[in-house]
């Protein structure tokens, strides 16, 4: 477990906050090094095409990892979005090509409800039938992905089933930013916003350092666990849409085994598994570099089969950074000990 | 000392499981109410259901009962939990499409010293166990098909790149093997295979694989993508970035996957047999075995209702045909 | 993260409540086997028993090993690629025309340097083992893929895949069974009858508490990692030898089904808590109700359900239970002294 | 001074755990302006009584009363939002946030757009601890904090919240005098500003320092209610356990052995330094000193849970292997740890379980444990030091925290060490176990047992030791023999100056 973002910066740098701030900036490093290598051994990996891929990629992983982040610093976790991302996409799917009219916006906010309808029940079955998140969301992860193949048996949904405007919301782009990173930049302002600076946003990293606490405290923990859960299956509901603008082609497969890629994105940016620390910005990092790992392996022409062997290595590596990173905090730590003055 | 894989060479093949030596008797009447299972790679995909929907209308010909079961993981172990399974539920035929040639053998041994009928399709067994393979075309038919398509849309020279399935795919593997042997020949030395990419059968994965090919290799001409699922893709990512008409894609696809491919020109033809064919044939060629028309042998031959007659060729294969090719001119005729 | 649940919890003893709940997995299990044979056709027929043993072999080997990992309050997720990644190393070595008694041994210990390295993150670098082996989950397989690539190596010797889906003399008896009988026995007594299973407890309930007393957690920890290894790597041979198959992908998302068969076997995830009969009886019951499912034409989809909902029912159900039960003691207390007082919510 | 209603009335409550009733039929009144004394044995029903004015526990039966109307305290955010602000046995701060942010919890001060304002909430904390008399830093997370930190961090939680109640459940515990001089002046000020205060403590002294009136509990009942001026120490002890108590400190004269543990040039950086000291067998050898002054930090060491920098810890003529609990216990060394509920104690796990947990392997036959020999020496173990508990199978961590400190006794003590390291082993125990254990500790020395302990309790050390030993900032200042350790002598050497006592 480690010590993050530290709120209450005082006006004067002491070392303790460099070092705090090297944390996520050990994340950039390893991009940057990254991007540059795979650069210098091909420069189309910079071209315009190759960054918004990288761009789109992430964002469906960044709303993902956003709200797994959210849950995480509660203490608990959350197996089930790739089954809900992929009803969602499914539900969504099914609706525009039934009702090719419908605005992207009622396609968004009904993707959102189905996920968010998932997380609520998540967050009930945690808090109030005291089952742990993990057991919790492992089961649901099962059910929502039966579910989800009971209604779509063999359907495909197919691009060219879907109208012509959902499809171009996945592509379009605004002042050459494509909209879904504009949605994925926007839920991560909103969340690293209450996260910080508001009481909600304390009470969860409070209710994730010490649940016991933070009953006494009087913080209204049920509501706070729900809530959470809500935000990740609403995250996941809307990753499931953009899922479909993006890829056009929705089975009842859609984000099978994602739960693994966003678990492994928030630990990658320094969201400790116990809860309590971290950010969504570290977590949204996190999937950028996963995401960016994958395209550079695919550029660098590294043997297929080495992929996920260099994935894998290099998210022990992450952790591995962050935990000397912790140590060092620890260090500074014993050394600022107080005494009664 | 030990056992090691040349020590146990010779009994390996000296194990010949061909449990029918019974003689064929080609006039036998078809029997009613054969239990036939369909065991498709895996549940919930399009092109699988395309399949068994062709082997379902056999079935209600043929007056069987049409079953069918399968996993949604494609893996070899949850298959064989469902021949197991087939196996206690005394089917009479179970038209199968191994994920795996070897691993489903035991249990499809298993079956036929059960006495049930065992017809591969889309992809084949070990030859030892099962009784008969339909082959949608031959290997070496779709390789040179394959080749083909790509050097007219190349206009003869430049380079090439192929999508295909999971690194071991059977399939996909054997004809890419026929495509290599088809470069090699000098008619085709101006083609030039630069890479060979897997998307899994995965949707999204065969998307960022077609992404890499194109930043990797500017000069690409055609992507041959010998899989449904990665044309698709490979198409989708073309159609929507700005390599559209600049590169071809080509391959293996479904009609109704690729219409708007095909439409909005980002995919000028692409080729396939018609799945529901396949299942089709497996059905009667089950039936066929199952009341003792053929046993599997060379040279036997049987009725496939709407299709007509088939002969067995060698070592049970069963050839639908060959593939029909695709393009903007006849791509409405076709509904799957 | 255990230690400071306890305090103001309003619950009885958890000691109490999860002996009963062990009982009732088991006598669930017994009854699942019960209905299933006199109402699923076929289902109790010797053939059938040893489909289902050979179905359950990999999950019921994986999960005695993880049963000791969970109940330290760690996980190992890694287990299905230290499967995949032993199998593709036989298929390697088995094509590089080795003698299957050498490569045995030589998987086996692979598995246990796998096991080793994730111990040494977990214990060593004192790194979160969920973060760890879903890195290695990712590493062990992509090797896998490394050393056998696209292939499968087919062809083992019919001696040894013979044995494992051969049956005991005349009888019905899957040989592979005496493994599992044999490894679970021995998991058991050293779980719950060895000063190194009372250890495990007590690492998994205050790993500082436990130091104070003299275990050493990060040996500990590290000595079950490698077993956990060691037993993943058995599997990855048995799984070969029973499909006669090795490649890459073999066992690939058998993890979550471990995990979730310990989980129905009673065995909290923080730690501390939990018992081998349950476990097996967990693995037992989600692999006859599978198999039952199967035999009754219930297609997959509904297989996954029934898992997940019987996975969180598992725990939901002693809770609810237990609910309930003190509501109605609170209810007897309050109209024996105040009645006519509002009931309310408890804090617990 | 005190008002004339009551703020707080507490009414015939009950409440029950199963089949332990903690307390029954309680009643006692709060005034404003007056500090109250909740006195009992351990577990006879403070700490319950706490959790259910603080909205933790609701009353079987039974009301509460504020300012003469009834109220429902369903949740502790309900008796924050009621005035009453409590200070828990055990500290419950977020380890990864900041102080301050622990402070301020669910009352941050805000700015725009209802966003917290960070340097409201640091001006805030830093106020409270200059009024404390403390130098905490208020940006620094609360992991790393020691115990009286801590402590001190939930003091001034309670007087952040300005409540009309505060109830402190052995706020003192883990302090020393200084500290407590200190609590007690802000304390006070409290009481001065009309605010009811409810004070727990198993230390009789600072029961009459602090409070006007005190509520006797037995076995969760109410005894008696009375003002303290007319209460004599004795009577209140009398009424607490039913019965005279033996003398608290039964040291008896034991001509000390061989030197059972020698420390020689003990070093950790950056905590403590030159560490040089034996203890005899017979003898009782106190280390004393401040809060933070590293006592436990040197025990930690010579134990093996912490490791150390250079010189060496010989248990009778053998070294100890650094780093290793196992060896120091081989060689007979015990450790009863300053803080049971993270070191001491598994607290999920049976009574039986913690008891005998250091001696499984000595329990076992042919290395197999059947579970009746465990049971033997739990039983054994826990009636000789006279725990109360329902059953050897109840989770410890449903004993009250005296209770609590009995097992790790017990743990301990059935090890039959040849050195006994104790760390604060009276912390929050009542007095009769207090005796109890000192009895325990004299006769062990008696027996041959080399004892050394930490304490941070002044009248335990003088009247326990034969030696006292004191550390200031990681050194040994001191050493004392018992004819020249007196308070005023000890506590020179710990601070380093003059003080009054
Ligand atoms: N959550 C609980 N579950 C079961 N029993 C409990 C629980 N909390 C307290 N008890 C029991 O209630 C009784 C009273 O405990 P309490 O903690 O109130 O004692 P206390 O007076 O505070 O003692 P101490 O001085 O040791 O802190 C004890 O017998 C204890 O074991
Ligand atoms: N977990 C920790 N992390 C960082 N510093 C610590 C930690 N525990 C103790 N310290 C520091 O180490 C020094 C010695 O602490 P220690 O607890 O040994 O003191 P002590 O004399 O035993 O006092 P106490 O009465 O609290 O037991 C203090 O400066 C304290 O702040
Ligand atoms: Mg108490
Ligand atoms: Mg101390």
């Amino acid at each position: 477990m480690t010590a993050v973002g530290l709120p209450g910066v005082t006006a004067r740098r002491s070392s303790l906050d460099l070092v705090l701030r090297a944390r996520e900036l050990g994340i950039v490093l390893a991009l940057i090094l990254l991007v540059a290598v795979t650069a210098i051994s091909n420069p189309r990996f910079l071209s315009g095409q190759s960054i918004r891929d990288i761009l789109l990629g992430t964002a469906i992983l960044a709303v993902l990892a956003v709200g797994q982040a959210v849950v995480v610093i509660t203490r608990n976790i959350d197996l089930s979005v790739g089954s809900v991302l992929g009803l969602s996409a499914f539900t969504v799917g099914t609706l525009l090509r039934d009702n090719p009219g419908l605005p992207v916006v009622v396609a968004l906010l009904v993707g959102a409800a189905v996920g968010g309808i998932c997380g609520a029940l998540n967050g009930v079955l945690v808090r109030y039938g005291n089952v742990p998140a993990l057991v919790v969301t492992l089961g649901t992860l099962y059910v929502v992905r039966g579910i989800t193949y009971f209604w779509a048996g063999g359907q495909q949904i197919n691009a060219d089933e879907l109208p012509a405007g959902f499809l171009d919301f996945g592509n379009a782009t605004l002042v050459s930013v494509p909209y879904l990173v504009l949605i994925a930049l926007l839920v991560l302002v909103v969340t690293g916003l209450v996260l910080r600076s508001y009481r909600a946003g304390r009470e969860l990293y409070a209710m994730g350092s010490s649940p016991q606490a933070a009953k006494l405290a009087g913080i209204a923990v049920g509501r706070r666990t729900v809530a959470a859960f809500l935000v990740s299956g609403a995250l996941a509901g809307l990753a499931g849409v953009l899922f479909a603008a993006r890829f056009g082609t929705i089975d009842a497969a859609a984000g099978t085994g994602y739960e693994l890629n966003v678990v492994a994105a928030v630990v990658v940016g320094g969201v400790a598994v116990f809860g309590g620390s971290g950010s969504v910005w570290g977590a949204a990092l996190g999937a950028l570099l996963l995401t960016t790992i994958g395209s550079a392996l695919a550029v660098l022409e590294i043997n297929q089969f080495w992929q996920q062997a260099i994935v894998g290595g290099l998210i022990l590596l992450a952790i591995g950074a962050d935990r000397l990173v912790a140590a060092r905090v620890a260090a500074t730590l014993k050394k600022r000990g107080s005494h009664v003055g | 000392g030990g056992t090691t894989k040349e020590s146990t060479a010779g009994d390996a093949t000296a194990a010949p499981s061909s449990s029918t030596s019974a003689a064929a008797d080609p006039n036998a009447p078809l029997k009613e109410g054969l239990k036939i299972a369909y065991l498709p790679k895996q549940l919930n995909n399009p092109y699988t259901d395309v399949e068994v929907g062709g082997g379902k209308v056999a079935v209600g010909e043929l007056k069987g009962e049409y079953k069918l079961v399968g996993p949604n993981d494609a893996s070899a172990s949850s298959q064989v939990s469902y021949i197991n399974t087939l196996i206690q539920q005394q089917q009479d035929v179970i038209v199968v499409a191994a994920n795996d040639p070897n691993a489903v053998c035991p249990s499809l041994n298993q079956a036929r010293k059960a006495g049930i009928k065992v017809v591969t399709f889309d992809s084949d067994a070990a030859k030892t166990c099962r009784d008969a393979f339909i082959n949608q075309a031959t290997t070496q038919g779709i390789g040179e098909s394959l080749v083909k398509m790509a050097s007219e849309l190349a206009g003869g020279s430049g380079e090439i790149a192929v999508l295909s399935a999971t690194p071991n795919a059977t399939n996909q593997n054997s004809w890419i093997e026929v495509m290599k042997t088809e470069l090699a020949k000098p008619a085709n030395a101006k083609l030039k295979l630069v890479k060979i990419a897997y998307g899994n059968d995965d949707d999204q994965k065969s998307f960022t694989e077609a992404q890499g090919l194109l930043q990797t290799y500017p000069n690409l001409k055609v992507i041959v993508s010998p899989t449904t699922v990665g044309i698709a893709a490979a198409s989708r990512y073309v159609s929507s970035s700005n390599y559209k008409g600049k590169v071809a894609i080509t391959g293996l696809g479904l009609p109704n996957q690729m219409r708007k491919f095909v439409k909005d020109g980002t995919v000028k033809k692409f080729a396939l047999w018609n799945p529901a064919d396949i299942g089709y044939l497996a059905a009667y060629a089950g039936g066929a075995l199952a009341s003792g028309q053929i046993t599997g042998a060379e040279g036997e031959k049987f009725k496939a209702g709407k299709l007509g007659d088939y002969t067995v060729g060698a070592s049970g294969e069963i050839v639908l045909g060959p593939p029909t090719e695709f393009t903007a001119a006849n791509i409405d005729q076709f509904d799957f | 993260m255990s230690a400071d649940t306890a305090a103001i919890t309003d619950r009885p003893a958890w000691a109490g409540r999860f002996a009963n709940w062990n009982v009732a997995i088991i006598a669930l299990t017994v009854l699942v086997l019960i209905v299933a044979s006199a109402s699923v056709d076929n289902f109790g027929t010797s053939q059938n028993f040893g489909f289902l043993v050979l179905d359950l072999l990999p999950i019921a080997l994986v999960a005695l090993p993880m049963t000791l990992v969970i109940v330290t309050g760690e996980i190992d997720l890694s287990v299905a690629s230290t499967l995949g990644l032993s199998s593709a190393l036989m298929g390697y070595l088995w094509n590089a025309n080795q003698p299957i008694e050498t490569i045995i041994p030589v998987c086996l210990l692979l598995g246990a340097v796998l096991g080793a390295v994730n111990g040494f993150f977990v214990t060593v670098l004192g790194l979160p083992s969920l973060a760890v082996t879903i890195g290695t989950l990712a590493l062990y397989r992509g090797l896998a893929f490394v050393v056998l690539g696209d292939s499968a190596v087919a062809d083992f010797p019919a001696l040894y895949t013979d044995w494992v889906t051969g049956t005991i003399g005349g009888t019905s008896i899957p040989n592979v069974l005496i493994i599992v009988v044999v490894l679970a026995i021995v998991f058991g007594v050293v779980l719950h009858a060895t000063p190194v299973g009372r250890a495990v407890f007590a690492v998994g309930a205050s790993e500082q508490a436990a130091r104070f007393a003299g275990v050493r957690p990060g040996r500990l920890k590290f000595w079950l990692y490698v077993v956990s290894g060691l037993v993943a790597g058995l599997a990855g041979v048995l799984w070969t030898l029973r499909y006669s198959s090795a490649r890459a992908d073999n066992g690939a998302g058998l993890e979550l089904a471990v995990v979730a068969a310990v989980l129905l076997g009673g065995v909290s995830i923080f730690g501390g808590k939990g018992a081998l009969p349950g476990v097996i009886a967990g693995v037992v019951l989600l692999a006859s109700l599978q198999n039952a499912l199967r035999l009754s034409d219930v297609s997959n989809e509904a297989l996954n359900v029934v898992t997940g909902v019987l996975l969180i029912a598992s725990v939901l159900a002693p809770n609810l239970a237990n609910a309930v039960r003190s509501a109605v003691q609170r209810r007897r207390h309050r109209t024996e002294s105040t009645p006519g007082s509002p009931s309310r919510k408890d804090l617990s | 001074m005190a008002t004339d209603a009551p703020v707080l009335r507490v009414r015939e409550v009950s409440k029950s755990f199963g089949a332990v009733a903690a307390v029954q039929n309680v009643s006692f009144d709060l005034y404003g302006g007056e500090a109250h004394a909740l006195v009992g044995e351990n577990g006879a029903g403070k700490s319950t009584l706490v959790k259910m004015l603080a909205g933790v526990h609701r009353p079987d039966s039974g009301t509460l009363e504020l300012d003469g109307a009834p109220i429902e305290l369903s949740t502790p955010a309900d008796a924050k939002a009621a005035g009453i602000a409590v200070i828990y046995q055990e500290p419950t701060l977020f380890p990864d946030l900041s102080v301050a942010e622990n402070i301020a919890m669910g009352r941050q001060p805000l700015g725009r757009f209802k966003t917290i304002d960070r340097a409201a909430m640091q001006r805030q904390a830093e106020q409270l601890f200059a009024r404390l008399g403390v130098s905490i830093v208020p940006n620094r997370p609360a992991r790393g904090l020691s115990i009286a930190d801590q402590q001190l961090v939930e003091i001034a939680k309670a007087l952040s919240a300005d409540a009309r109640v505060v109830v402190m459940d052995e706020p003192t515990a883990a302090l020393t005098g200084v500290e407590v001089e200190r609590l007690f002046a802000v304390a006070r000020s409290l009481r001065d500003d009309g605010a009811a205060l409810v004070f727990i403590s198993h230390r009789f002294e600072e029961i009459t320092a602090l409070c006007e009136k005190v509520t006797i509990l037995r076995d969760g009942k109410h005894v008696s209610t009375d003002p303290l001026a007319g209460l004599s120490v004795d009577e209140m002890v009398r009424r607490m356990v039913g019965r005279d108590l033996d003398a608290l400190f039964p040291k008896q004269d034991v001509a000390p052995g061989a030197v059972v543990l020698s420390v020689r040039g003990l070093r950790r950086d950056p905590v403590f330094v030159d560490i040089d000291f034996e203890v005899r067998a017979g003898e009782i050898v106190a280390l004393a000193g401040l809060v933070g002054s590293g006592r436990s930090e040197v025990v930690q060491s010579i134990f093996g849970v912490d490791p150390r920098d250079g010189g060496t810890v010989e248990v009778g003529g053998r070294k100890l292997k650094p780093g290793s609990p196992r060896a120091a216990m081989a060689a007979g060394v015990a450790l009863v740890p300053e803080d049971r509920r993270q070191q001491g104690l598994l607290m999920e796990l049976s009574i039986e379980r913690n008891v005998t947990l250091p001696r499984s392997r000595a329990l076992s036959q042919l290395g197999f444990l059947t579970g009746s020999s465990e049971r033997r020496s739990a039983k054994e173990w826990t009636k000789r030091l006279k725990t109360k508990y329902g059953r050897l199978s109840d989770e410890v961590g449903t004993l009250s925290g005296g209770n609590q400190q009995k097992v790790v006794l017990a743990k301990w003590l059935s090890m039959a060490p040849k050195l006994l390291i104790v760390d604060e082993p009276t912390r929050g125990i009542d007095v009769g176990t207090k005796a109890e254990v000192h009895r325990l500790m004299s006769s062990l020395a008696a027996e041959g047992v080399a004892v050394l302990m930490v304490s941070s309790e002044l009248p335990e050390v003088l009247g326990m030791a034969d030696r006292v030993l004191v550390m200031r900032e990681g050194r040994l200042v001191a050493a004392l023999d018992r004819a020249d350790a007196t308070e005023e002598s000890v506590m020179f050497a710990a601070t380093g100056q003059e003080v009054t006592v």
